[in-house]
């Protein structure tokens, strides 16, 4: 705060004060260029690095602009690198991603807003206590919830199968293919359902605080309407909370997107996510480490959050102004 | 329901509890199970298997406070948790000032906002597995900012952080903010944004300068705000793990070692989990104890109505 | 005569906090009654209960007979206004009508049908195809308004729906309502703060404080004959003068003076003598001229003059105790001066000390 | 992979596939370039038989793969075959009866008598019963040299240890570090154990790490390696890179003079295009005891209820250690094979010299196989400790006697 402490004193201005150049808008200007620069320094960095060749970063001074640009590192981390035995690189995770991305967004952001819209409008007993396990949850470091959500997977999809067992008589009468054993584990929907739930705690409190800012005599209207649940849910409070939702999005496609361990523990090489790839450029323990290719994966990697930041905009800010600030 | 001059629907009987509020329930079944059986439940199983001595698969061989005695015991342990609590302050104190000093500037009616906001909020976006490297280098004493000075002619500027052990949670905390106060400045900013311009208008009518008005009147309306930071930062600096692993891992020496790097590395490369989870469920107990007394005065001490 | 909505020994509480006690109301088919009191006492608790926006703890609501505790909202035959009108914002003003109706899943004519015949009544509509948000605050709580008319129930409940509004935006709306109330003949539950809007408005007025009834009566009857001095206090502006002091074999006592209290009937006989505070109306003190007739008078200090225009409140002094009266706008009084002024006991409010009660 | 195999995969309901040639999923951590170069000897040879090896690589040994394989295997839905260190880190899987037997195929292939040393078939075994393939031996105790900074600092180039520790102070007079050490605790515990072998000798070691004596490692020949590593701390000091190649980049440049690294470090080299004998040297076991650990890699089979996978799982066991395979997986990969019986004539001067020893019988068991991973983690957050601090010689010494005292 030291740039308003030090125009403070000489102008007291209000807080919306017209442009001019004046020796405070000099200073305020001048805090916000210093402070950028501290963070686009490591962008730079994986920029220049990532269009170096080996020698050159071998040789130091990582601030360096390259003196031969190359693109070879992104066409390697794109398409060349290898990941065990399959040398297309971070390709072959791609659309993968996006086949685990979309599901999970969808689940783990309808179960999310729907609980933030039951806590905030339709308390039952019960219902905050709820909600305070939730965020307490929050704060688990997640791995150590590995093995006891492999061991719930593992059972849930063997109580699915013994749910369903009962239809195969009737399928194999009608001359269909009857249900095999279920599993959770080893699969998309396992995956999903696990993003859903780590992504519950801190989706929820947002939905929460947004719906309860909604005004309550909107919500009483609906029902004197003779609007249920389901419908003050669909045709009120959703049509209302698009800056919400882009919040909730920015923030699941940023954990989804980056998530490695748990697309890798609950899912099958054959829809492993980008960032297997990336870890395994990146994390290999032995033989050389080639630091352009791995920058070049990472910020192909983070393109997709970085596209949504930068299209969504001004709808971030006035979605988290309704979702955070309100209490 | 009724809409024409039909009479109103009689109801005598009182329904049940159970099925007051049906729909409300059968819809947070998901968060319901979420809650018991993912965050209580395997919570549970966590603390009951950190009296066992298991070792690389969950076993129920009761072994009583052992795997507590041993983690006190440990040096690793003690330095982890003194360096989150180093961190965690630091990081606590600067994410909140740095964000709502830099959303404080942003909400000044300033050109390029937006360009800006993207600047401090793009970190947010990227995997730590590379960002901690591209720090990590940045920080190098031999090619990094400290190179760069002594070139500028500084010959005896000093900044290596992360090779000493005393400076290194701050070289941590460096990139930690890079990575963090984005967002949270995004908050703090939409709290501004949420501020009446009259209070300003009245500020200025009492002659109230700029800075006072700020730290005693708009940081008191922001409360929810804060609280909401305050969630979203907590648990990360509780869940600090990936920065660690991806900057220093932990060097030099045990010097930057924390809780939960401790938890995941004695669950899986010492494959003791008994040990793993006796430090986990000392960092949920202590979580409990911050939270529940908070989480009751905001959330569970309202009534409806 | 039949009543439209019943409230029978109705409690509802918050945990340990009592927010409604053993409250019992009954309203007339197509009567407006208006709960009147000050932030807190449970007004709109009340109209929630009604509604069936709020779950009662105990006690019946019977709305045309049937009993609807425990009946969703939309199933009591209600329409509702609420203070901040409360109008979908997404949706045009036509959405806003018939949401409710569709709902009900009524046939498609009869919706475009009522949605016409409300914006009708309510000369909007040529707002039908615009949204909430293009609208000023008194087209939006004449939408709010019609809302309530499409569903073509018999009790309409109002929540404060004025308060939002400027002042005279408000007068507006009010005769409005006025207006409505005659042609439709419903049956109207009208919440507010505003004594103004509850004499303008009401049939009966319920006066309420901490969760109960202190007053239920006309607007007259709540006026003129408070029934204790909580509703004597809070109806008039400026409020009731009080006097404490002494009643004795049919007088009223207060320092060396006495007045008898010649024409003013008693609740019941004639009381005993006790301690007891007088209530006199600023308003109905006499001055000038007319103080020759008035049974009683006395001459004060005048202490500070505001003139309102239509009227000048006198801040005076009889004896020792402060006075307030309001006179004539064209009255000239200076202060210091003396006044004579003279009281009707009639026209006054005697009330037992210790229990408030009127006497 | 077309749409409708993605929704295949996607959807959890598994049908029994009836597909002439068998699927295998195989998890492993070799990611990076020469690795994967190995990783596809193998996949190559399977192809090959007409089945097909589907590539689950994980990058990151300990802490990334382990929870993820583990996880797998405990979920009921396991990968067909996976790498794991061999060793005591597959006990419990196997007690707990999660891990395929191969003895059959042992018996039938002879790995008996094939297998050298016979320790890596041992570190397999769990009471009678063989449960892995041994495919590759790394050893650890390697000390590699700078001929660039010798020649700047104008000494000759030392042939053990002790020739390095006196050669140290000309290092340092010619500006050159002398010892590069990669900061991180389990490089510093690769040079401890490098050391210990050196200067305590074999039987000390065994004692220590085998028997879980405590007493000696409290004893003078364990003060005497701590005295050691503690003057190895010193040569360090200017050291401070993270990873380990970057360590030996020091070497390559010549602005370390040496590094503790196991033989895995001279791809690096071979990537630098330095050849052995000119640019650099090895010296395995430091040059002064020519023992070599035999740690390295094995492939486990977790069961499968499916009888079709199980006959495929036994024919990969008995392909992974064919002869063939393990003369292109291992010169792919720099490692040594499992098998006496083969030619290795390509390999290289080092690899060459640690053939040597093992055909000596210059082998001790790999920590790995006779320390639990939870006592590796304990000492290498001691070493850790150790290295970037002032902690003395016997504080040290007298942790890690407690950490032995506690070791089961």
């Amino acid at each position: 705060m030291a740039d308003l402490n030090a125009n403070a004193g000489v102008v007291p201005q209000g807080p919306k004060p017209k442009k001019r150049l004046s020796r405070g808008n000099i200073f305020l200007y001048g805090t916000l260029i210093v402070v950028s620069l501290y963070y686009l320094l490591p962008l730079y960095v994986m920029m220049v690095t990532s269009l170096k060749g080996m020698p050159e970063i071998r040789m130091g001074n990582v601030f360096g602009p390259p003196l031969e640009i190359t693109y070879q590192p992104w066409v390697k981390a794109w398409s060349e690198a290898c990941t065990g035995i399959n040398c297309d690189g971070l390709s072959r995770g791609f659309w993968n991603s996006v086949w685990i991305l979309v599901p999970s967004l969808v689940l783990s952001i309808s179960i999310a807003s729907v609980n933030g819209y039951a806590l905030a409008n339709w308390k039952f007993k019960g219902s905050e206590t709820f909600f305070t396990v939730l965020i307490i949850g929050a704060f688990i470091p997640y791995q150590t919830m590995l093995y006891p959500l492999v061991i719930m997977l593992r059972e849930s999809g063997d109580g699915i199968t013994w749910l369903v067992s009962w239809m195969n008589p009737i399928l194999e009468a009608l001359g269909m293919e009857p249900f095999g054993r279920i599993r959770l584990m080893g699969s998309l929907s396992g995956l999903v359902i696990v993003h859903s739930i780590f992504g519950m705690p801190i989706l929820t409190l947002l939905f929460r605080n947004y719906f309860a800012s909604v005004p309550e005599e909107l919500f009483k209207a609906a029902r004197v309407d003779g609007a249920g649940f389901w419908t003050i849910y669909f045709k009120i409070m959703l049509p209302m909370a698009l800056p919400i939702f882009v919040v909730a999005i920015i923030l699941q496609v940023t954990g989804i997107w980056n998530d490695f361990l748990f697309g890798v523990i609950y899912t099958k090489p054959n829809i492993y996510p980008m960032t297997v790839q990336l870890n395994n450029i990146v994390n290999s323990v032995q033989g050389v480490k080639e630091y352009n290719v791995n920058m070049a994966a990472t910020l192909l990697t983070g393109l997709v959050p970085l596209v949504i930041y930068f299209a969504s905009g001004k709808l971030f800010v006035r979605g988290i102004a309704a979702g955070a600030v309100k209490g | 329901m009724t809409v024409a001059s039909d009479p109103p629907v009689q109801t005598v009987r009182k329904p049940n509890r159970m099925f007051k509020n049906k729909m409300a329930k059968i819809a947070s079944i998901p968060m319901i199970l979420t809650a018991l059986c993912v965050f209580v439940g395997g919570t549970l199983w966590t603390v009951l298997h950190s009296f066992t001595g298991s070792r690389m698969l969950p076993k129920r061989d009761w072994v009583g406070l052992a795997q507590y005695e041993r983690l006190w015991d440990s040096d690793r342990w003690i330095i982890s948790v003194k360096n989150l609590a180093l961190y965690g302050f630091f990081s606590l104190t600067f994410t909140l000032v740095v964000a709502f000093c830099l959303a404080a500037c942003l909400d000044r009616k300033i050109r390029f906002e937006n360009t800006f906001r993207t600047i401090f909020l793009y970190p947010f976006a990227l995997s730590f597995v590379v960002t901690g490297l591209a720090w990590q280098w940045i920080l190098n004493p031999q090619f990094g900012f400290q190179s760069v000075v002594r070139g500028w002619g500084w010959e005896s500027f000093n900044f290596d952080p992360l090779n000493n052990p005393e400076t290194v949670m701050f070289g941590l905390l460096i990139a930690g903010l890079w990575q963090g106060t984005g967002l949270i400045m995004c908050i703090m900013l939409a709290g501004l944004r949420g501020i009446d311009e009259d209070i300003w208008k009245a500020a200025r009518v009492d002659g109230i300068g700029t800075v006072k008005t700020y730290v005693q009147v708009i940081i008191p309306m922001m409360r929810p705000v804060f609280i909401t930071s305050l969630v979203l930062i907590a648990s990360g600096i509780i869940k600090l793990y990936d920065l660690v692993v991806a900057q220093t891992n932990g060097g030099p020496g045990i010097s930057s070692e924390v809780p939960a790097k401790y938890v995941i590395n004695y669950m899986f490369q010492a494959q003791n989990l008994g040990q793993g989870f006796a430090a986990s469920t000392m960092m949920l107990v202590s979580v409990v104890i911050i939270l529940i007394p908070w989480a009751y005065l905001e959330f569970g001490g309202k009534k409806n109505g | 005569m039949s009543y439209s909505v019943e409230i029978k020994k109705l409690d509802l509480a918050f945990g340990a906090v009592k927010v409604l006690q053993e409250l019992d109301l009954n309203i007339h088919e197509g009567e407006f009654l208006v709960l009147l009191g000050s932030s807190g006492c449970g007004k709109s608790t009340l109209l929630n209960c009604i509604a069936g926006l709020l779950e009662v703890t105990d006690g019946q609501i019977h709305i045309k007979g049937q009993n609807v505790t425990w009946a969703e909202p939309s199933e009591r035959g209600i329409g509702m206004v609420f203070q901040s009108y409360a109008l979908y914002p997404q949706m045009t003003v036509r959405g806003n009508l018939s949401f409710g109706l569709k709902n009900a899943k009524l046939p498609k004519a009869e919706i475009e049908e009522r949605v016409a015949r409300a914006a009708g009544i309510l000369q909007i509509e040529a707002l039908l195809d615009r949204k909430p948000g293009a609208l000023s605050g008194g087209q939006r709580q004449r939408v709010a308004i019609g809302r309530a008319l499409v569903r073509d129930v018999d009790v309409f409940l109002f929540d404060e729906p004025l308060s939002n509004l400027d002042a005279k935006l408000r007068v507006d709306l009010r005769v409005e309502l006025k207006r409505l109330h005659n042609q439709l003949q419903n049956t109207m539950i009208y919440v507010t703060h505003d004594q103004v809007e509850a004499m303008t408005l009401a049939d009966r007025i319920a006066v309420m404080k901490g969760g109960a009834i202190m007053q239920l009566g006309s607007p007259d009857e709540i006026y003129n004959r408070p029934r204790n001095l909580y509703v004597a206090d809070f109806i008039g502006s400026p409020s009731m003068n009080f006097l404490e002091g002494q009643f004795a074999d049919g007088s009223f006592r207060i320092d060396d003076m006495a007045m008898p209290m010649t024409g003013y009937e008693y609740v019941e006989g004639q009381p005993s003598n006790r301690a007891a505070v007088i209530g006199i109306r600023p308003e109905h003190v006499v001055t000038g001229e007319l103080v020759g007739n008035a049974p009683l008078q006395y001459t004060v200090d005048v202490d500070l003059v505001e003139p309102m225009g239509s009227d000048t409140l006198i801040y005076a002094k009889l004896g020792q105790h402060g006075f307030r009266i309001r006179m004539d706008g064209q009255a000239i009084v200076k202060a210091g001066e003396a006044l004579a002024i003279g009281i009707d006991p009639a026209r006054a409010s005697l009330f037992d000390k210790a229990s408030e009660n009127r006497i | 992979m077309n749409f409708r195999t993605k929704l295949l995969a996607a959807t959890a309901i598994v049908s029994a596939s009836a597909a002439s040639a068998v699927e295998l999923e195989v998890t492993h951590w070799w990611t990076s370039g020469g690795e994967a170069a190995a990783v596809s000897k193998f996949a190559d040879a399977w192809n090959a038989t007409g089945n097909t090896w589907v590539d689950g690589a994980i990058a990151g040994s300990g802490g990334t793969a382990r929870p993820i394989i583990i996880s797998r295997i405990l979920g009921g839905d396991p990968m067909a075959a996976t790498q794991l260190n061999h060793g005591r880190q597959a006990e419990e899987l196997i007690e707990a009866g999660l891990l395929l037997d191969l003895t059959d195929v042992a018996e039938a292939g002879g790995w008996r008598d094939i297998v050298n040393p016979s320790s890596l078939l041992d570190s397999c075994t769990l009471d009678g019963r063989i449960y892995c393939v041994p495919v590759n031996i790394h050893s650890a105790q390697w000390l590699w040299l700078s001929h660039d900074a010798y020649e700047k600092a104008g000494v000759a180039v030392p042939s053990d240890w002790n020739e390095f520790v006196a050669s140290a102070p000309a290092l340092e007079k010619a500006g050159v570090t002398p010892l590069a050490m990669g900061q991180q605790g389990w490089q510093q515990n690769l040079a401890f154990g490098a050391i210990t072998i050196a200067v305590a000798g074999l039987d000390a070691w065994r004692e220590v790490t085998v028997n879980k004596n405590a007493d000696v490692a409290r004893g003078p020949e364990y003060t005497a390696v701590f005295e050691a590593v503690a003057s190895a701390r010193e040569l360090a000091r200017e050291s401070n890179v993270q990873d380990w190649n970057q360590a030996t980049n020091m070497v390559i440049t010549g602005t370390a003079g040496a590094q503790l690294m196991g033989d895995w470090a001279q791809g690096e080299f071979s990537v630098a295009q330095q050849v052995e004998g000119e640019d650099y040297s090895c010296l395995p076991g430091l040059g002064l005891n020519p023992i070599l650990d035999t740690g390295g890699d094995a492939f486990y089979f977790p069961v499968n209820d499916d009888p079709e996978i199980t006959a495929a799982q036994k024919e990969l066991a008995a392909l992974l250690i064919s002869p063939e395979v393990q003369v292109s997986f291992n010169l792919a990969k720099g490692s040594l094979p499992v098998r006496g019986d083969i030619d290795m004539a390509a390999a290289n001067g080092c690899m060459q010299k640690g053939l040597g020893i093992l055909a000596d019988g210059g082998v001790l068991p790999s920590g790995d196989q006779s320390l639990s991973a939870d006592t590796q983690t304990q000492i290498e957050d001691l070493m850790a400790q150790f290295w970037s601090s002032d902690m003395p010689a016997s504080e040290a010494q007298a942790k890690y006697a407690d950490i032995i005292a506690r070791a089961d």
